[in-house]
């Protein structure tokens, strides 16, 4: 009955560094590690402001995209500033393949990095609007990069590389973070092929820990806090909700 | 043997979901009735969307949970898909539903009657938005108030109110709304409410600073909030809080209870909690000889 | 560093035996003293000789304690080796007392003045007899005529008294004290009161059945309730409940209170409790940059 | 900070067996089986009655005086009946000695029990008021017996035997357990022998876990409950209290 559960209340800690990893995107880096497996996430906690889901892109570190209130002033923030830091949370990547084809659209591309030189990920696809948005690409040993305007790689979709790649037949999973068009697409690509996947999903979240159900997707309750981020392909073809619409704050159903 | 009755509705075991616990969809709802639950409870429904509190919303502080989620809701009116989906559910459900007026509650239960619920809850206990929940709770006559008016537009479906333990009122309100004609009671809401502060940076932690508490730390007042609900009034009583093993409900039962509320029992054993709870239950009573449920409501009051 | 104070009391440290935790005798509030404590509050004193409730009367229900003690007493007038023997202790006393009524209050609070303890504290917050306790502290004029006719006796001793959380009227209690004259406030007293059932017995296990609730539990209880009197009154607060460690100090210190009440805290970490929050406590301060305790009181209110 | 605590919450088994060991003494053997130290105690529980301390005078058993209300429901309790049972709680005898004297003193025997047949303990001395009251004496090896009444063994006072046995200079420790005056004057006689001993004593209790303070004794505030019961003679030597006065239940103090 007793849970060890003090780790589901903000623990807060200082940053010991920021990275400036796009002008949009930036690393930072905490006092505090965590052991974890990829494509878990913790609840990031900006004290008296609010708390958001980040995946760890590392033992002591997050990845923060700037597309609102908290995550701006996430960017604000120094070394030395505190954090509150609760998880980690979800399932994680299970890598149930022995040739694995990553694939990362924009910010989506940052639970992916603890996985970089991971040994049966045979090749990375990297995607993002522009040269300006790609993440990391430099420190990727075989990996292919798009962009929607062409000012770096490919001028090409994720999904149209991935399509290629999986014609060759060398591929036994995809794996993929990105927006949920995105993955909805490369699923479609990933089906043709009957290649199986582990995608890692996005909701609203605000327990973080399979309490409040704001998370659950249709029409199973799928859980994306608790049962996932990562789904596999079992479990995307049951969410008719995948790919279509999600849930606000108060809990009414909108379109993605 | 678990069989049990919230006044006429048919529970085919004791355990409920309580309000707000995974609650917030028809899907999620199903997957809690496919886990065992012999009812599951909506999360409240109000007048208009709200997105209730910022996070932190719910948190473990270690002996319990503490909660403000605020009562978010899409609003009675934006539940369509939701009210088509629950009518194939293989269990009651429970319709929870507040508002910030006793107008509110009455337009909101008038709606939500005509959804035949199988029963419709009264949230006049929730401690965590300034204007609703336990504001129309802690006074007799209130309560009272919001139950009779509530039963003026429900027709045939069964009113519960449910109390909440902050008043120090508690057998006064049960006795109120027995009078108003509620058809059963539910009992407990969150407890105090809380604060946590991070000591790193002097805040409060929850967006709204204070929470309710529930789960393990609040089982005793929960206990004997039912105890002391089952010596006032001669309602059927949903006993809610701190509920997470077959024991945690027995002892909820001959408190007065005829079925328990799991809540926060979902965060300490998981979504199956209720069939866990289910076969310790059922583990007991075999143990100690009891063939019903109904053998063993109230039995500690001799 | 750890300096504070009470009203015009000074202590060591901020750490304070609570009331009818060890508090028995002059001897266990020696060895109390010289276990760390900054002051220490004697069991509370009553008018006659009491024996309390049979056992069990308290109890680890795991998230917290439970207790129906029942304010036992000797009785004010046949303490007279105690009061001797206080006279030397290191640190000082807090004499907390309690009546069946007002004038009760007084008479105990004019002898208990003649002793001269350090401040005398007023339990109008016990959940655990009927007529003692918090029937005093749950409505604001009764709470504030308690303290204006206790200070009428009491000359220059401070008066403190001690706030139920069990009251959703907490405000109007503490500034009805403030009115009345209070010099400092100290909460909170146990919460609920809850109820542990055997379940295979079917019996309440208390004999009293019910019994406050306290330790880890009530913690986010006691913080918020120092938060709230903190707000509306200009007084010390001691606060009490649920501390244990140096960063529930801090906590309750950053709410809103001069000084930490300890209790069941003696249950989870031993009788050196007291030295252990101070030495955790003074860590923390170091680590932070705090220099005083002062610095740190009500910072969680921005 | 988490103490696996619902030790301290009555636990309720069945009676298995009641054995009369004298007219007013009882064995009562329950299902719960302790792993404790002799000398340990727990507290009893009669449902919907009282809670008493009683020594453990076996893993899962206790001898139980007819002295009052509670061990008069406890004698008339039968197999199959629930009590609650918590603890073991206090520090047991530390058995410091080598060739070690045991004093039982009326059913100051019980918590004795447990340690016949221990290697280094040398002799028991088993006192009662007449024969009626002697527990156990044919189950241990080398015995000495004596009666206030001569109704067995020698007609004299545990403390006599005990004077004569010390004079011999074999001993090194002495424990016992038996009534306060009586205890005090063996105290004395140990003394004059410079030989330490421990001794088992008994205050009303509460808790029984050092919280209510109820059992502490004067002037030290040595609690019986968590100090105790097992006092050595550095303790002995402080109690003031000892053979003197104690608390009753209002707390006040009142002659032994
Ligand atoms: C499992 C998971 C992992 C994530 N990992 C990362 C990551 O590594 N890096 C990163 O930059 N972003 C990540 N996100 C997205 C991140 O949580 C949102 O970008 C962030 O919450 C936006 O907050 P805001 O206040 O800045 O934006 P807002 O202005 O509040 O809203 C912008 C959008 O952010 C999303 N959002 C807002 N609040 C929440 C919330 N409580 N839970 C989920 N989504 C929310 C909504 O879609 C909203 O429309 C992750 C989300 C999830 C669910
Ligand atoms: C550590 C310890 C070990 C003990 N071991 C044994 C044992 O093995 N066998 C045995 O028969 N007795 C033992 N006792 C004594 C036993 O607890 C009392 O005989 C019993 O509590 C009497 O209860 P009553 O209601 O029958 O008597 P009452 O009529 O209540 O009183 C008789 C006397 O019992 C004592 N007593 C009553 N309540 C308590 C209490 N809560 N705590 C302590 N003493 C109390 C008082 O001295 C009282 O004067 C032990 C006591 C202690 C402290
Ligand atoms: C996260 C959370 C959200 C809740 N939301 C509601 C709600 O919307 N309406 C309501 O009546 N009760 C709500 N409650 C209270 C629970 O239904 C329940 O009464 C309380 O938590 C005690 O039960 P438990 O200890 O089993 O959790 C909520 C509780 C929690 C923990
Ligand atoms: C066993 C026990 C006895 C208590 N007796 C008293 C009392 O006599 N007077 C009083 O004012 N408070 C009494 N209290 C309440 C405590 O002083 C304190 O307010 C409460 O336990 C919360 O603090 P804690 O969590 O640190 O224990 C008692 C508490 C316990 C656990
Ligand atoms: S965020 Fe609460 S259940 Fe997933
Ligand atoms: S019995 Fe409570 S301290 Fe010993």
């Amino acid at each position: 009955m007793s849970k060890n559960s003090l780790m589901d209340m903000p623990d807060t800690c200082r940053i010991t560094k920021v990275l400036e990893e796009t002008p949009s995107v930036k690393t930072i880096v905490f006092e505090k590690e965590f052991s974890f497996k990829p494509g878990q996430f913790v609840m990031v906690w900006v004290p008296g402001l609010n708390e958001v889901p980040m995946s760890l892109s590392g033992a002591n570190q997050i990845t923060v995209k700037d597309v609102g209130k908290v995550t701006h002033i996430l960017h604000s923030l120094k070394p030395g500033d505190f954090i509150g830091l609760r998880g980690p949370y979800g399932n994680g990547f299970s890598l149930n393949g022995k040739r694995i084809l990553a694939v990362g659209g924009g910010f989506g591309t940052v639970p992916l990095k603890p996985l970089f030189g991971n040994k049966r990920i045979k090749k990375f696809i990297i995607g993002a609007r522009s040269k300006l948005n790609l993440l990391w690409i430099d420190e990727i040993a075989d990996v292919a990069v798009c962009t929607d305007d062409g000012s770096m790689g490919e001028k090409a979709f994720v999904t149209e590389l991935a399509d290629r790649e999986l014609a060759t037949g060398n591929y036994d999973l995809v794996i993929s973070c990105g927006p949920e068009k995105m993955l909805k697409a490369l699923f479609k690509v990933c089906e043709k092929y009957g290649v199986d996947v582990e995608f890692s999903l996005e909701r609203l979240m605000k327990c973080g820990f399979g309490v409040c159900g704001h998370c659950a997707m249709d029409p199973i309750g799928w859980m994306v806090c608790k049962d996932g981020p990562v789904a596999d392909s079992r479990i995307l073809r049951q969410l008719t909700e995948f790919g279509n619409y999600k849930r606000d704050m108060s809990g009414r159903v909108v379109p993605l | 043997m678990l069989e049990t009755k919230i006044a006429e509705v048919r529970l085919r075991n004791p355990t409920v979901l309580a309000s707000g616990i995974l609650g917030t969809s028809a899907a999620i709802l199903k997957r809690v009735a496919s886990s065992g639950a012999g009812a599951v409870t909506m999360k409240s429904i109000g007048p208009e969307p709200r997105a209730g509190h910022n996070n932190p919303t719910v948190l473990s502080y270690g002996p319990g949970l503490i909660n403000a989620v605020g009562l978010p809701t899409p609003g009675y009116k934006n539940m369509s898909e939701e009210w088509e989906q629950l009518a194939d559910l293989e269990v009651p459900v429970i319709a929870s539903i507040y508002g910030g007026s006793i107008d509110e509650f009455v337009e909101v239960a008038r709606f939500v009657a005509g959804k035949k619920p199988a029963i419709i809850e009264l949230n006049i206990s929730c401690p965590n938005t300034k204007k609703h929940g336990q504001v129309f709770g802690f006074e007799p006559d209130v309560a009272g108030e919001v139950v009779s008016r509530v039963k003026g537009v429900t027709e045939e479906i069964p009113v519960m109110p449910k109390l909440s333990p902050n008043t120090p009122k508690l057998k006064e309100v049960a006795k109120a709304c027995e009078d108003a004609g509620a058809d059963a009671i539910s009992a407990i809401n969150t407890v105090g409410p809380g604060m946590v502060i991070d000591v790193n940076t002097a805040k409060p932690v929850l967006d709204f600073k204070t929470g309710g508490l529930s789960g393990p730390a609040i089982k005793p007042i929960a206990v004997r909030c039912v105890y002391d609900i089952y010596e006032v009034v001669d309602l059927p009583i949903v006993g809610i809080g701190g509920v997470s093993t077959g024991r945690d409900a027995a002892e909820m039962i001959m408190a007065g209870a005829v079925s328990v509320g799991i809540g926060s029992g979902v965060y300490y054993r998981g979504i199956d909690v209720f069939k866990k709870v289910c076969d310790e239950l059922e583990g007991f009573m075999e143990e100690r000889g009891y063939k019903t449920i109904k053998e063993m409501v109230g039995l500690a009051h001799e």
